[in-house]
């Protein structure tokens, strides 16, 4: 682990480190301090940084609007559930394999639509996500218990300990949270990350500038997905049962926002989204009947006046500031 | 990223300082928690859970509680969704109650399940009828409601032998409860003899039959038995009847509500046949009597479906063993239900448990839509 | 020596034929002027070579290889580089961010590569970042490295354009009207720029409307009218030829139809 | 053969009823070049204020003639569902005309929400039911297949409404300038049109016919919930895709051919598999002919 350590403290730098210890020690301790309920209210809201991480790839960081994240999640829930309760086989080994799996089914319908555009791409990614809900619920070659979902899925099991507890679970995910961060911090800053970014900025001069964009955007979703996938694996191990209505087009919304919620294509937006979509509904329970309501109310006026979401990526934020700069028309060519 | 670090770390005290809640121990109240959709699509059927234990347990207290001790309850809203059951079950467990009445559709049961097993807490759930949670050997979980194959049993039997049906056209909605139903009716019926000439399924929130419909006039069944819930099946009797499809129309008990003749319509609804636990007004108990005219003498209305009555059949059955084993320990709780307790009144008919939870007998009953759009006991 | 061949190039669309038969080659380590009036073919025929349209007929052949049917990223591979006539920089990204795109296609780290940064990666990063430094010397604008492309002024973005169109290393680069909305001064930079681009051994292919950055710089021009090619040669014989002279007087002198 | 009559006459009630609210979808997307996601919720909110009208204030008992009755009813659900529209319009749209294509969706998407929790606040989460009656139930035998008045009704509303429309759209000065906005804003304005009210007025057609429809289902079905918009409005957006989308006629015939195919599915195949059906039409014709069956072929600009 030494190396890692030393990479870590290297990337963020000494002043910082202070601060990033701080939190890492806080996210240590956390189920400590707390009790089981707020355990587990910090479990999903880590389940939904990895959601809202694998979605920031697709929509962040290459731009391609997709509405259907579900599908990816209940690909990686449903492989785990399947292959656990018919075979047997461990829950965590098949985390992995619920990666490839979601990743693959991402690489075979993604192929023919990435030709398309922003809302259609929205549309097609909708409709897939449905259709995928919808097999589910019929059941399709008799695997997915139609309906009624998949139930007995067995508790993963780790160094030889069984993972139940809420505080189990917790340091699973956030160990997971921690290392997705970092794999995410340095993808940014690599050549497929600035390719995302080129084919998001104007798909044209990518290609122009030798960038495969159709590769480029392939790779956004199957990375993406595979992560997802990541996600329902551990969503299955902690529910032990799972059913088509958890991977409905409401989770594709609820996932979508936190990404544009915190700002698309930035990390900390992501974690400031999760918070925001999942742990502060919590704080305020009160409000259970009017909460959609508000959070309808919340999209539309963050559109209006802080369209770059709570906490924007640094480039979006250059964005914004030179924006406000005079500066000459990019039309000029033209004229 | 300094600021970030900076602002996490003030969000994760925040959240840690929200989070030391209470931890209640054996404070003077029994605390029993009630778990269910108190919002969102079933909203209708969580709040019915929530009215009727909370009633029962202001009456009892009113008497001076159990055993001297007052009852409070503590309601969780988990939509239905099993992340958010997961969540309540939590937050139950960690504010001490000793048993919960609830969740309300079977995927929210099983992850609450699983957490009250942990924890030593009570759980009895009036509503989901998924034969798999009784098959993991938790020795404090138990249901109020039957399970989908005694209503099957009863309607393949009913239909095949006071109807006389030969030809049956099942549908169901593929919601885990029709389905289940729908599914045993099947196995039922084939082993009756009669044939199941049409099995589809509808999707629940769609309003328009035609298709199926036309497809169901074509192979004429004897009578069709509907299992999903009221909402279509009302509309499926009235577009069955607007084309002119004659079969006899059965529903399971799902459909034992007002707003199924109301939106058949009476004209249409006429004749139309529920298969159900006894309804309230049918229910020889003084028992159910008292809770449905407390009821709506409270609230102003009938309680919204048959799971109000078996949530209130569970909490009955919760106090039932608080009381007589003098106790809220969980295994003596358990071991009273599972092995002591016979023939309890329920509102919904003698309750017994087996050694698995689930609940003993058949109780359904059949009831026909009258001229003036009421149930009514089912006579030849 | 040939570098790059057009021959029997040819496009219509719908029932309008834009390109007809055109045929030229490009020798290498010159600069070929494309010119002709608005609505003469000439981006079509750009669109032709770097693979956004695929010819109705025709070859273009880059050395030995065949381009026809080959997608844009993949001419750009095999050496052939390109700049727009409306500008199409990546605004929201740096200036450095920019021309590190032109390395992305002689460069390889991938997904896991980017995720564990082994030695390789890091080498490979270290490298993209030096080169594309030295590209932005090239086009002196080095000290605007860390400045969003889209807050620079229009000539500088002009300058960006054909930096990171170089750092893709071609063989041959293609400008769309790079002298479109530049001022004489700049102009006269850019004019500059194309030298040093030939002199490190870059072939160029040029469309330009500023006749006299044309045939100042051409060392031979290749005219198109109604997508035919009508005349060929050094800039003084086109300067003299009697088609030319009428095929630009024959039409109004006004902006181009072809949006990019 | 009486069956498959049977499931075309289904068909094209059911179709009828996303053509009319695809139009909404299509004409927004004609003009503005963004998918308005609030438009089902309109529809829903049209279904909800019949109801209010019909069952809360009895509004049928001060107009003696039942058609009267109806026609008055239709004509303020549609106004008061356009005022809606108009706001929505303004609120939430207007001020990101200039924002790019992905701001307007999410917004979209927000208000979509918003109206549907609105409603449910407004009127419960429970289903509203409709009195019987209102319409008379009539049935017809025609050839062994049935066919009620409610239905004929909805065919007949539905198609004056297109037509009506098509010829406003075809035929009228003010159907001219929707199309010039269609085409091109800029050029449109340097013709003289007020683009702004160009963009008022659709966000009063569409929404309006989306209220009528959505009455129409009130009245037919006699059930109705706040979560009905999605259904339909995905239907809808469908229908309008499928017509290609921003051409008029096209969303009819778009409803139509989804309609029936839809019929057709559930009644060979599977009731349960209907909409994946739907979804996979949907995701085909944007694979294979993003500009639908009726659209042009647009010269991509590169």
């Amino acid at each position: 682990m030494k190396p890692l350590w030393h990479k870590l403290t290297e990337m963020i730098g000494r002043t910082q480190k202070v601060w990033y210890v701080a939190l890492l020690i806080l996210v240590l301790v956390f189920p400590g301090m707390t009790t089981s309920y707020w355990t587990d209210v910090a479990f999903f809201f880590g389940l939904y940084i990895l959601l809202g991480l694998s979605l920031n790839i697709i929509v962040g960081y290459a731009g391609l609007f997709n509405l259907g994240h579900a599908a990816f999640y209940a690909v990686g829930a449903y492989t785990t559930a399947i292959l656990n309760t018919v075979l047997g086989i461990p829950v965590l080994y098949l985390l992995p394999i619920s990666a490839l799996a979601a990743a693959f089914f991402a690489y075979l319908i993604t192929k023919p639509i990435l030709h398309l555009r922003g809302d259609y791409l929205a549309i097609v990614t909708i409709g897939f996500a449905e259709i995928v809900r919808i097999s589910l619920i019929n059941n399709i070659g008799g695997l997915t218990g139609g309906p009624n979902g998949l139930l007995g899925i067995s508790r993963p099991e780790l160094f030889g300990m069984r993972l139940y507890t809420p505080t189990h679970f917790y340091y699973l995910v956030w160990f997971l949270v921690i290392m997705v961060i970092l794999a995410m911090v340095r993808l940014e800053d690599s050549r497929l990350g600035r390719a995302w970014n080129y084919v998001r900025e104007d798909e044209l001069a990518a290609e122009a500038m030798g960038i495969d964009a159709t590769r480029t955007k392939m790779l956004a979703f199957v990375v993406g997905s595979a992560l997802a996938g990541v996600a329902g694996n551990i969503y299955a191990a902690k529910m032990t049962m799972i059913a088509p209505e958890s991977f409905g087009f409401w989770e594709s919304v609820v996932i979508f926002s936190i990404v544009i919620l915190g700002g698309m294509g930035s990390i900390p937006g992501v974690v400031v989204g999760a918070f925001g979509m999942v742990v502060w509904p919590e704080i305020f329970r009160g409000f259970a009947e009017a909460r959609m309501l508000i959070f309808g109310a919340a999209m539309v006026l963050m559109m209006l006046f802080r369209p770059q979401g709570l906490w924007p990526s640094p480039r979006a934020r250059r964005a914004m500031e030179s924006q406000k700069k005079s500066r000459p028309s990019a039309k000029a060519g033209t004229a | 990223m300094k600021k970030f670090a900076l602002v996490m770390l003030v969000l994760v005290m925040a959240f840690a300082v929200t989070a030391c809640g209470s931890k209640d121990d054996a404070a003077d109240p029994i605390k029993i928690g009630v778990q269910g959709p108190i919002s969102g699509q079933w909203a209708l059927e969580g709040t019915g859970f929530v009215r009727a234990v909370t009633m029962l347990a202001e009456e009892i207290n009113a008497d001076g509680g159990i055993n001297g001790r007052e009852i409070q309850i503590i309601q969780g809203d988990d939509k239905g969704d099993p992340k958010e059951a997961t969540l309540v079950a939590q937050r139950l467990v960690n504010q001490g109650v000793v048993a919960v009445v609830g969740a309300y559709n079977s995927t929210a049961t099983e992850p609450a399940s699983a957490i009250y097993n942990e924890a030593g807490v009570l759980h009895v759930t009036p509503s989901s009828t998924a034969t798999g949670l009784t098959e993991k050997g938790y020795d404090q979980f138990f249901r109020t409601c039957f399970l989908d194959d005694r209503q099957g049993l009863f309607a393949a039997e009913f239909m095949t032998g006071t109807l006389g049906a030969k030809k049956i056209a099942l549908i169901h909605d593929n919601t885990t409860y029709a389905k289940g139903l729908a599914d045993w009716t099947k196995i039922y019926l084939e082993e009756l003899g009669a044939e199941v000439v049409f099995f589809d399924a509808i999707v629940p929130g769609e309003r328009e039959f035609g298709p199926t419909l036309t497809r169901l006039k074509n192979v004429n069944p004897d009578a069709i038995y509907f299992t999903g819930y009221f909402s279509e099946g009302g509309l499926l009797l009235k577009q069955a009847r607007d084309m002119g499809i004659t079969s006899t129309f059965v529903a399971g008990n799902a459909n034992n509500n007002a707003d199924f003749i109301e939106i058949a319509g009476i004209q249409n609804a006429k004749g139309a046949i529920i298969t159900t636990e006894p309804i309230p007004t049918d229910i020889d108990y003084p028992e159910a009597r008292k809770f449905i005219d407390d009821y709506q003498a409270r609230y102003g209305e009938m309680p919204p479906s048959i799971w109000t009555l078996s949530a209130a059949d569970a909490f009955r059955v919760v106090v039932e063993a608080i009381e007589k084993t003098q106790s809220t320990d969980k295994d003596k709780l358990a071991n009273y239900l599972h092995n002591t307790m016979k023939d309890f009144p329920g509102i919904t008919g003698p309750i017994t448990f087996d050694e698995k939870g689930d609940r003993l007998g058949t109780v359904h009953r059949a009831y026909i839509v009258n001229e003036k759009g009421e149930f009514v006991p089912y006579s030849n | 020596m040939t570098l790059l061949q057009v021959r029997d190039l040819s496009k219509s669309f719908g029932g309008l034929r834009a390109v007809n038969d055109v045929s030229f080659e490009i020798n290498k380590g010159e600069i070929l002027g494309l010119i002709g009036p608005n609505g003469a073919g000439k981006t079509t025929v750009f669109n032709l070579i770097t693979g956004i349209y695929r010819p109705d007929t025709g070859q273009v052949m880059l050395a030995s290889d065949n381009l026809v049917g080959l997608r844009p990223n993949a001419i750009t591979k095999k050496g052939i580089a390109r700049t727009f006539q409306t500008l199409r920089l990546f605004p929201n990204m740096t200036v450095w961010e920019n021309v590190m795109a032109g390395r992305h296609v002689r460069t390889r780290a991938g997904f896991w590569l980017g995720v564990f940064k082994f030695k390789s990666e890091r080498e490979e990063e270290k490298h993209i970042r030096e080169t594309s430094i030295e590209y932005l010397k090239l086009v002196g604008l080095e000290h605007l490295k860390d400045e969003l492309a889209k807050s620079l002024p229009y000539g500088d973005q002009r300058k960006l354009e054909i930096a990171r169109a170089l750092a893709t290393e071609p063989k041959l680069v293609i400008l769309d009207e790079p002298a479109g909305g530049l001022n004489d001064q700049e102009s006269w930079e850019l004019v500059e720029l194309m030298r040093k681009v030939r002199d490190m051994g870059v072939t160029i292919l040029l469309i330009e409307h500023d006749m006299e950055v044309v045939m100042n710089i051409s060392d031979r021009i290749v005219v198109l009218d109604n997508g035919e090619k009508i005349a060929e040669g050094t800039p003084e014989a086109i300067q003299q030829d009697s088609r030319v002279i009428e095929a630009y007087l024959g039409k109004e002198e006004e902006e181009s139809s072809w949006h990019f | 053969m009486e069956m498959f009559f049977g499931q075309i006459i289904n068909g094209i009630t059911i179709g009828s009823i996303y053509a009319l609210v695809a139009l909404g979808y299509t004409m927004v997307y004609g003009v503005l070049r963004m998918i308005n996601f609030a438009h089902g919720e309109l529809f829903t909110l049209g279904a909800y204020m019949a109801f209010t009208m019909i069952v809360s204030m009895n509004l049928a008992a001060y107009i003696p003639n039942a058609v009267v009755a109806l026609i008055v009813m239709a004509v303020m659900v549609a106004g008061l569902v356009a005022i809606v529209g108009v706001l929505l319009e303004r609120i939430a749209y207007k001020p990101l005309r200039q924002s790019g294509r992905l701001a307007p969706v999410i917004s979209a998407l927000g208000a979509s929400i918003f109206l549907q929790n609105a409603i449910m606040l407004i009127w419960g989460a429970n289903y509203k039911v409709f009195p019987e009656g209102v319409v008379p139930s009539i049935t017809w035998e025609i050839g062994g297949v049935s066919i009620t008045l409610m239905r004929v009704l909805i065919l007949s509303t539905s198609l004056t409404l297109m037509i009506a429309l098509y010829v406003l759209i075809q035929r009228t000065q003010v159907g001219t300038a929707i199309r010039a906005c269609a085409l091109d804003h800029d050029t449109a304005r340097l013709m003289g049109i007020d683009v702004d009210k160009i963009i008022r007025l659709v966000f009063i057609i569409g929404p309006a016919l989306g209220g009528i429809a959505g009455m129409m289902v009130g009245l037919y079905y006699r059930q109705i919930g706040f979560t009905m918009g999605w259904h339909y409005g995905i239907k809808a957006f469908t229908a309008a895709i499928l017509g290609g989308i921003g051409n008029i006629p096209g969303a009819m015939v778009g409803g139509l051919i989804l309609g029936v195919a839809e019929s057709l599915g559930a009644g060979y195949i599977s009731n349960a598999w209907k909409d994946a059906i739907a979804f996979l039409i949907l995701i085909l014709i944007l694979i294979l002919r993003p500009t639908g069956l009726l659209g042009e072929r647009v010269a991509e600009k590169v």
